[in-house]
């Protein structure tokens, strides 16, 4: 099962609700955050744009493409676009699985694939000072 | 000798490519049966730093296959290097 | 930073209450749950045990190896012993790092070497019917 | 002539261990001066199903490194194989 969405909307803490498997013994939550610098300056927010429409399919068939290739149960994905201040979450990622190999190995991918396929872009940031 | 039949399509610029051309999108005639490929270099010859630049093209929202053809009406996007997550 | 802790009472949904770096770009949470079956029996839960005092000197030791080694900025832990039902944790683990590469792999290495060096065992287990 | 002084240690047993030995822990007094290697053959002799069972022994709540030496009031452990997470 995969699910993914786009907001402009805060998305730190948040939680996928959909059902477990009775057989799922592993659960791996990655969350990436804004960091305080880019490019050697440091920053207050970044501003990050997407192609609507596009970017949830490609996510989608993403996780669809994991699913199969590693036999996880599930994929769920929450990408925040707009502007994003620093320490919050850009993207949360929820993957389950009957066993924690399989959920490392599908995160691992999905997160590369995501970052050479997915149309979302870093198109500004908002410097501290001045 | 009848001229050859021209298409429309709607080219959206998302990044450093709507910074170069300064626009969101626009369209563009391309001769009927062109493929992604021919599109492609057409679009490359809007600018001359388009010429280089690298990018997807993007068909319909999904990433198309070589070869694929272009038809009436589809929605195209210039997708240069992503940088989500 | 490295901080463990082993408890007999629920801990799902845990949240480890650690300030993060604000240079920190990822945030990996693993979540070990108990599954329907063992040995193809349907369970309704497995008892843990652990070596008092060995086993947080444990973990913490594998936990300050991995921030060694991958330069990750932190490493939680908390593990659950005595008798867990079916569908509940009983692990949780947070690593949070600058990049994600450098997260997955800590994550991978402590549960790798957990489960081959800390004293905890799964003694039996709570079957269903009968 | 005089006869070797002994020490006590006390081995805790887990898991399997304990199951085998039908006790959470003992006390074994071993010569003074032995390695680790030297009471995990003392160790494997209690029980003929201890020989060939794996396990480890831990030392004061650690895994020793090869030679280390065992002395009085030492707390010992037999680990058979963990599986915890």
């Amino acid at each position: 099962m995969v699910s993914v969405a786009i907001t402009e909307d805060r998305i730190d803490d948040w939680i996928f609700d959909v059902p477990r498997n009775p057989d799922a013994g592993a659960e791996l939550l990655f969350t990436g955050l804004v960091r305080d610098s880019e490019k050697g300056e440091h920053i207050r927010a970044l501003v990050y744009e997407h192609y609507a429409g596009m970017a949830e399919k490609e996510l989608e068939r993403i996780g669809r493409e994991v699913i199969g290739r590693f036999g996880i149960h599930g994929l769920h994905c929450i990408h925040r676009v707009g502007s994003i201040p620093v320490g919050e979450a850009a993207i949360v990622v929820l993957v389950r699985s009957k066993h924690r190999d399989a959920a490392f190995k599908a995160m691992s991918r999905f997160m590369d694939e995501l970052k050479k396929t997915v149309p979302v872009w870093k198109i500004g940031f908002e410097s501290t000072g001045g | 000798m009848s001229r050859r039949k021209t298409i429309t399509v709607t080219v959206k610029c998302f990044s450093s490519a709507r910074e170069l051309l300064a626009r969101d999108e626009f369209q563009m005639d391309i001769p009927e049966g062109s493929t992604i490929e021919v599109v492609e270099q057409e679009v490359r010859k809007l600018s001359s730093q388009l010429t280089n630049m690298p990018f997807m093209l993007a068909l319909n929202m999904e990433y198309p296959a070589e070869g694929t053809l272009v038809k009436e009406g589809d929605e195209l996007a210039i997708i240069p290097p992503v940088s989500g997550g």
